[in-house]
């Protein structure tokens, strides 16, 4: 800047000293408080991020979130602090009609940023990446067949959503069907989510699970629950009337607790157990159209 | 426009106007919901006992008298007073027993998830069908449901035989008449709240999965429970 | 063209009032378009003989009869407006003409105007009534959510009222500012007199209202439950009002796709001699990646529109699973136009705020070259991202990293855009005017819209926010902080040129700190509420966020409020004080700025010839100045 | 509200652009209808291999829908007898031959001739729109194709009605080669509209009856 304080300070009105650094003054100010605040955020902001630490795939989330916010904040204050800055120093003496510097550009700077940028995003990709295939992704809905599939015995659950509800099977307890979404705790589930009618999506908020329910669809999840509590389930795809009512609590319960309680069901469900279609990953049920 | 007067009156004229466009708007639209039923207290309840009264009818077709703008589709209709009325917002004490009786006059359709088919969360585990406490019924037979998801209450019910003398073909249809089933359940209400109560049953004729018009729409086969 | 207008010279005797009646006009366009409704009501029950009842002969859901009638109610409106004349003279053999006769007096501005000026000025109050509309409709929304349970509006009529202020909003507003300003000032920017084809000009607008009227129509049908996604197969079992939205939606798109291609004509052939690329204004250069989109994009919107109301009536199965369909061939298609459409009403924004910001900063715009590389980037990028809508949905999840990657390259070209808002403010003399506050913020907002968006587009966060009120407040950081905030900067920053009177700047100032405090304080919160789990769309929550959702209904009160402010203060400003604007108020020495006001009907005496950009503001700096002086070598911008 | 009109004295004129920008103008805005209608025909074709590739619930094609080979073939004949004369008509033009004029009528007739064989398939074939999903793409594609021949002969039309106009009262219309009356550049338009969708329909009718 020392170049070009004095003689290139656009047009300064009679008297006026030659203009601060700008450059040095702003950096600064923009490296300390990044400096102070990334790792404030990664340590304090970070823990409480969503969705909590209730299975692996939900504290997979809540790193991601933590590094990805933590990457964003000296973004976020690059600009925030310049804008203050901008607001504070640049402004148009009240009643002067001057003039700025005829700066059009600066070679460096420009190829700096972009530099910068797409090193900066590519860093972004390749870590989400990363975290995707290493199965922290496994909670969305990965389609009928998922290309990384966490090792070992699984539990398999079936989610049947329909216009408005969502309702469980488990095909290895006789293919029972239950209203509520009861699960083992550190046991590996394998959610097999489809729908009945319209496209739903089934959100398990605190498991940091969730995955489209479509027609004709088998839409496979993975999450092992770590923690013994109760979930919340939503629907998170606009899908009629009561979206917002498709709405319930699920249970993650100890192995011997599970396996009284899927007992309980198959002794209650056993009656309708009988009418239910044989175990498939889709269904397509009639009638399609009544009275057509 | 001469004058700030004229000006002042033509502008206030259009605010005026505006705002009685957005009027009827809410009115009329936005917030237009059937009226609430309360369901009748149960003279002298016993303790324990049924502590209020719903009765209710499902038909295939609501008729033009309950529904001029669509006559065709199906339905409930509830008793206030002595007078079927179309409305689905029912209002019910909290933590009280209410007795709830559907005269069920539409046919069988069946059920798209036969699973539903189950009778939850009613006292006894059980709902009286003509008279005979079921726990459960044949998933085809079901013509309707009445399911209060979040009071976990679902009640199958079974339809009119095809072959029945006499079916009712347009609502209000008579009990005293006409071919129906009768289903009675009691349930407990629990704390204070707005449920929404439904049927799965894909009865809407004409639409995919039999789940669209009447089955999305209050007034016809959804419609909220009132725990006041 | 505009037959429908009367002479207010003394040589012509005006005409008697039937004769002005008579002939096209908006009258005729009305009375013809309702017609034309009925008449399409009537085939369509004729050609179908659907469910009916001996009780009525009304047979109540008849989505042939429904679909039919709109589309014989729009043909009807526009014989009405004369669109028809031109193309039957053609039929006839009547040579083409590039003339145009143009009409005096008020009525020009409700018939077919060939004139862009008036086309802008139509654009701006049309879009502003339904801007208004969907804003009505985001007011009711928020009441509802006053309550964790539905008890303002019916279930329905909320799911009806967010696909309808969706709608309404993503489009309408998509030509938002390419409608009035683009259209007012591209031609006067390129030094051209007119559009290159000014009846498809005037075509883009009326079909655009006739868009907005059908989807405020689906009122009387039931409204539709999708939301503004419009999903099969909830689309296929809804009920008529459903059509409405096919309709509004397809003539939306055939609006777009019109809009854009005469866009693009006009500044790839009408430019004035020595206007080159290097030297369009970036506005221009916004306009014109806009229109790429829009011509590319729109079509399929269009086509899988189409695809939906076959479906809905001759029982075609593209997305009914059970006869061979597919759901996921919606989600696919919808987004291919969906994602360039969300960048359609971003890169307009770019432009406005682009243009505004040398003007106010006394500077040259900084990085001229880099703003451009960066919106033809985004608009290439914006081709190769949809499927980031669908991470969750297990559509080809093996392609995920892909969709990761590109969405996340295209922040690159969005970065460009805020290094040359830097550049330009870098020491600039900033004068806060209300277009100036109105960039400002701005640049707050998109980047906030921004960063939130990193979030949606890693696929594991994806999981969280997918669907909830994240995703919600993320895209109206983008778009109503980045396109209705450029929005407004246009309005006060263009307005007293176009109808040569000047805004009450007290009541703007006013206008704009309520309207970014509430904005601010309506969807911040919003982030918050998705990720602690509260889904979009849903009428019933948990009591739990009961607290945030009252404090977020009441600021976006705030927010409608501010919009009354703006309403007042141009009835105020306009019809009251009707204060005369100069003819150069902000000093600017871009070329709209320096024809008198009001603007001629053709524009210049003769064409003007262009030795520069319109950005030599600022004192000259020695060049090879350092960074601190952020002058150096001169990369961009061909200056005079 | 309150706008400032400017005075337009009656019956004024916006003077035309140079006529050379017209032509320009109409030259570009072809291309760019035929970039806008590529993608509105991608939608199909996509839905073409993406339905056919998901096979849901094997309803992608029952046995019995096949549409006539016949018809097929004279369709294709027709299509590219009517693009070769709107071709031939284009140069004609370009040359100031007379006779182009009957090179674009004809284009017209075929172009009609590929609508009406597309007509007698819809009342001659076996299946209906609701026979899976394949014949839910042949209905739907070929409809919205045959709208946009229609559009395209109507273009065409137009210079042939301009032409024959002309011929019978030069005094009203001059030399309509008048760059001017863009009716050179509005027929070099027109055919290459029409050559491009023309190009598009061989593409559908190869998609739709031969893979």
């Amino acid at each position: 800047m020392s170049s070009s304080a004095a003689p290139s300070d656009a047009s300064p009105p009679a008297g006026e000293p030659p203009g601060p650094n700008h450059l040095r003054r702003f950096l600064t100010i923009w490296i300390v408080a990044s400096v102070i605040a990334t790792p404030l955020v990664a340590i304090f902001l970070g823990p409480i991020l969503p969705p909590g630490k209730a299975s692996d795939v939900a504290a997979g989330q809540v790193t991601d979130f933590t590094v990805t916010l933590s990457l964003a904040t000296p973004v976020l204050l690059l600009v925030v602090l310049y804008l203050i800055y901008a607001i504070v120093a640049f402004r148009q003496p009240s009643g002067a009609a001057l003039e700025g510097p005829a700066l059009r550009g600066h070679a460096g700077l420009q190829t700096f940023w972009i530099i910068t940028s797409v090193v900066l995003i590519l860093t972004l990709a390749t870590y989400a990446t990363f975290r995707l295939e290493q199965g922290y992704g496994a909670g969305s809905g990965s389609g009928p067949n998922p290309l990384t599939k966490p090792s070992g015995p699984r539990l398999p659950v079936q989610v049947i959503a329909q216009e408005w509800a969502f309702t469980y099977r488990y095909p290895t307890y006789g293919g029972v069907e239950t209203t509520h979404l009861e699960l083992p705790v550190n046991t590996e589930v394998e959610l097999h989510v489809t729908s009945l009618d319209v496209i739903h999506s089934f959100w398990a908020y605190q498991l940091g699970v969730k995955a489209d329910a479509n027609p004709n669809q088998d839409n496979i999840a993975f999450v092992k629950p770590t923690k013994i509590e109760t979930f919340e389930v939503h629907c998170a795809e606009l899908c009629g009337i009561w979206h917002g009512a498709m709405f319930d609590h699920g249970h993650v319960v100890s192995g011997p607790a599970f396996a009284r309680w899927i007992a309980e069901q198959q002794r209650f469900f056993a009656p309708v157990t009988k009418q239910l279609p044989k175990y498939s990953r889709t269904y397509l049920p009639e009638p399609l159209r009544r009275g057509e | 426009m001469t004058g700030t007067a004229g000006k002042l009156a033509a502008v206030l004229t259009a605010v005026a106007v505006v705002a009685a466009l957005i009027a009827l708007y809410i009115t009329q639209w936005a917030t237009a919901v059937p009226a609430t039923v309360v369901a009748t207290p149960t003279p002298g309840a016993i303790a324990a006992g049924p502590t209020s009264h719903l009765v209710l009818q499902t038909d295939a077709a609501v008729g033009p008298q309950e529904s001029p703008s669509h006559p065709d589709w199906v339905g409930y209709l509830v008793l206030r007073g002595h007078q079927w009325v179309r409305s689905t917002i029912y209002q019910v004490p909290a933590h009280s027993l209410v007795h709830v009786t559907i005269y069920q006059f539409d046919s069988d359709t069946g059920l798209r998830n036969p699973f539903l088919a189950k009778v939850q969360g009613t006292s006894g585990g059980v709902e009286l069908v003509d008279g005979k406490p079921l726990n459960h019924i044949e998933a085809e037979e079901a013509s309707h449901t009445f399911v209060v998801p979040s009071l976990g209450v679902f009640a199958p019910l079974p339809g009119v035989p095809e072959e029945a003398k006499n079916q009712c073909e347009f609502g209000p249809c008579d009990p005293a008449t006409m071919a129906h089933r009768t289903i009675e359940l009691t349930f407990r209400t629990g704390k204070k709240g707005r449920y929404r109560w439904q049927c799965f049953v894909p009865c809407a004729a004409g639409t995919y999965f039999g789940f669209g018009g009447p089955m999305q729409t209050l007034g016809y086969m959804d419609g909220y429970i009132d725990v006041v | 063209m505009s037959t429908t207008t009367v002479s207010r010279t003394p040589e012509r005797p005006a005409r008697p009032l039937w004769r002005r009646l008579v002939g096209f006009n908006l009258l005729a366009a009305v009375v013809l378009g309702v017609g034309g409704y009925y008449f399409g009501w009537w085939i369509g029950h004729l050609v179908t003989n659907t469910k009916s009842f001996e009780y009525t002969e009304k047979v109540d859901e008849n989505d042939v009869a429904l679909l039919l009638a709109y589309v014989f109610g729009v043909v009807g409106f526009l014989i009405g407006m004369g669109f028809a004349n031109y193309p039957v003279q053609r039929l006839l053999g009547r040579p083409p003409s590039l003339r145009e006769k143009e009409g005096e007096g008020v009525s020009r501005y409700f018939g077919l105007c060939t004139d862009h000026k008036v086309v802008g000025i139509q654009y701006l109050c049309g879009i502003g009534l339904f801007f208004f509309i969907g804003g009505l409709n985001a007011m009711l929304i928020r009441t509802e959510l006053l309550h964790p349970t539905p008890t303002f509006t019916g279930a329905n009529q909320y799911i009806s009222l967010v696909g309808m202020h969706g709608a309404m909003m993503m489009g309408m507003m998509t030509s938002g500012i390419l409608g009035p300003f683009a259209n007012y000032f591209v031609p006067i920017m390129i030094g051209a007199r007119r559009m290159a084809f000014p009846r498809i000009e005037a075509l883009t607008f009326w079909l655009l209202m006739a868009a907005g009227f059908i989807l405020t129509s689906t009122i009387f049908f039931g409204g539709f439950p999708t939301g503004w996604t419009g999903y099969e197969p909830l689309n296929d079992q809804a009920v008529m009002g459903m059509d409405s939205y096919i309709i509004f939606f397809a003539l939306v798109g055939v609006s777009m796709t019109l809009l854009g291609l005469n866009m693009m004509a006009t500044i790839i052939t009408m430019r004035a001699p020595g206007l080159t690329w290097s030297r369009l204004p970036i506005f221009v250069w916004a306009t014109f990646s806009t229109s790429i989109l829009m011509v590319l994009a729109a079509p399929m919107l269009i086509a899988v529109l189409l695809m939906a109301a076959l479906d809905r009536t001759v029982d075609t199965t593209f997305f009914i699973a059970a006869g061979g369909g597919s759901s996921y061939l919606f989600e696919n298609l919808f987004w291919f136009f969906g994602h360039p459409e969300v960048y359609i009403l971003a890169l307009p924004g770019f432009g406005v705020i682009l243009e505004l910001l040398p003007v106010f900063a006394r500077k040259p715009l900084w990085g001229y070259r880099l703003a451009i590389a960066g919106m033809l980037g985004v608009t290439l990028l914006s081709f190769f991202v949809w499927q980031h809508h669908l991470f969750v949905s297990g559509i080809n999840a093996d392609l995920r990293p892909f969709y990761i990657l590109s969405t996340e390259i295209i922040s690159i070209p969005t970065g460009f855009i805020f290094l040359c808002f830097i550049g330009t403010l870098w020491r600039s003399r900033i004068s806060f005017t209300v277009p100036m506050l109105f960039c400002l913020a701005w640049a707050f907002n998109f980047l906030l819209g921004g960063l939130s968006g990193v979030f949606l587009s890693d696929a594991p966060t994806d999981t969280t926010t997918h669907g909830s009120f994240f995703v919600m407040a993320h895209f109206h950081y983008t778009i109503m902080g980045g396109l209705i905030f450029a929005f407004f900067a246009a309005i006060y920053y263009w307005v007293p040129k176009m109808l040569g009177l000047n805004f009450n700047e007290k009541l703007g100032k006013v206008h704009f700190w309520l309207m970014f405090i509430a904005f601010n304080s309506t969807f911040l919160p919003l982030f918050a509420l998705g990720m602690e789990g509260m889904p979009r769309r849903a009428s019933f929550y948990e009591p739990k966020f009961h607290t945030l959702n009252v404090w977020v209904s009441v600021s976006a009160f705030v927010l409608g409020f501010s919009m009354l402010v703006f309403l007042f203060n141009t009835v105020y400003s306009f019809i009251f004080v009707r204060q005369k604007a100069a003819e150069n108020p902000w000093h600017s020495k871009s070329i709209e700025w320096q024809v008198p006001t009001p603007v001629p009907v053709n524009n210049f005496e003769q064409i003007p010839v262009f030795d520069s950009d319109p950005y030599d503001y600022g004192t000259p700096v020695p060049v090879g100045a350092g960074v601190g002086g952020m002058g150096g070598p001169q990369i961009s911008g061909a200056g005079g | 509200m309150g706008l400032q009109i400017p005075a337009v004295p009656a019956g004024v004129e916006i003077p035309p652009e140079p006529p050379d920008v017209g032509a320009r103008a109409l030259a570009v805005g072809a291309r760019l209808l035929a970039g806008g209608t590529t993608f509105f025909f991608l939608s199909f074709l996509f839905a073409y291999f993406y339905l056919r590739s998901i096979d849901a619930d094997h309803a992608w094609r029952p046995k019995h829908v096949n549409p006539s080979t016949g018809l097929g073939i004279a369709f294709i004949v027709c299509l590219v007898i009517s693009i070769v004369l709107a071709v031939l008509a284009g140069r004609g033009m370009k040359a100031r031959r007379a006779g182009w004029v009957r090179f674009a009528a004809g284009a017209v007739v075929f172009g009609l001739a590929t609508v009406a064989i597309q007509c007698i398939e819809y009342t001659t074939q076996n299946f209906g729109p609701t026979n899976g999903a394949y014949a839910s793409v042949f209905c739907a594609w070929t409809a919205f194709f045959l709208l946009a021949t229609l559009g395209a002969m109507y273009w065409l039309e137009t210079q042939v009605a301009t032409e024959f106009r002309a011929s019978r009262s030069p005094s009203e219309h001059g030399d309509i080669r008048d760059p001017d009356r863009l009716i050179a550049p509005g027929l070099d338009a027109a055919v290459f509209y029409w050559g491009y969708l023309g190009a598009i329909g061989v593409i559908t009718y190869v998609v739709l009856y031969v893979i």
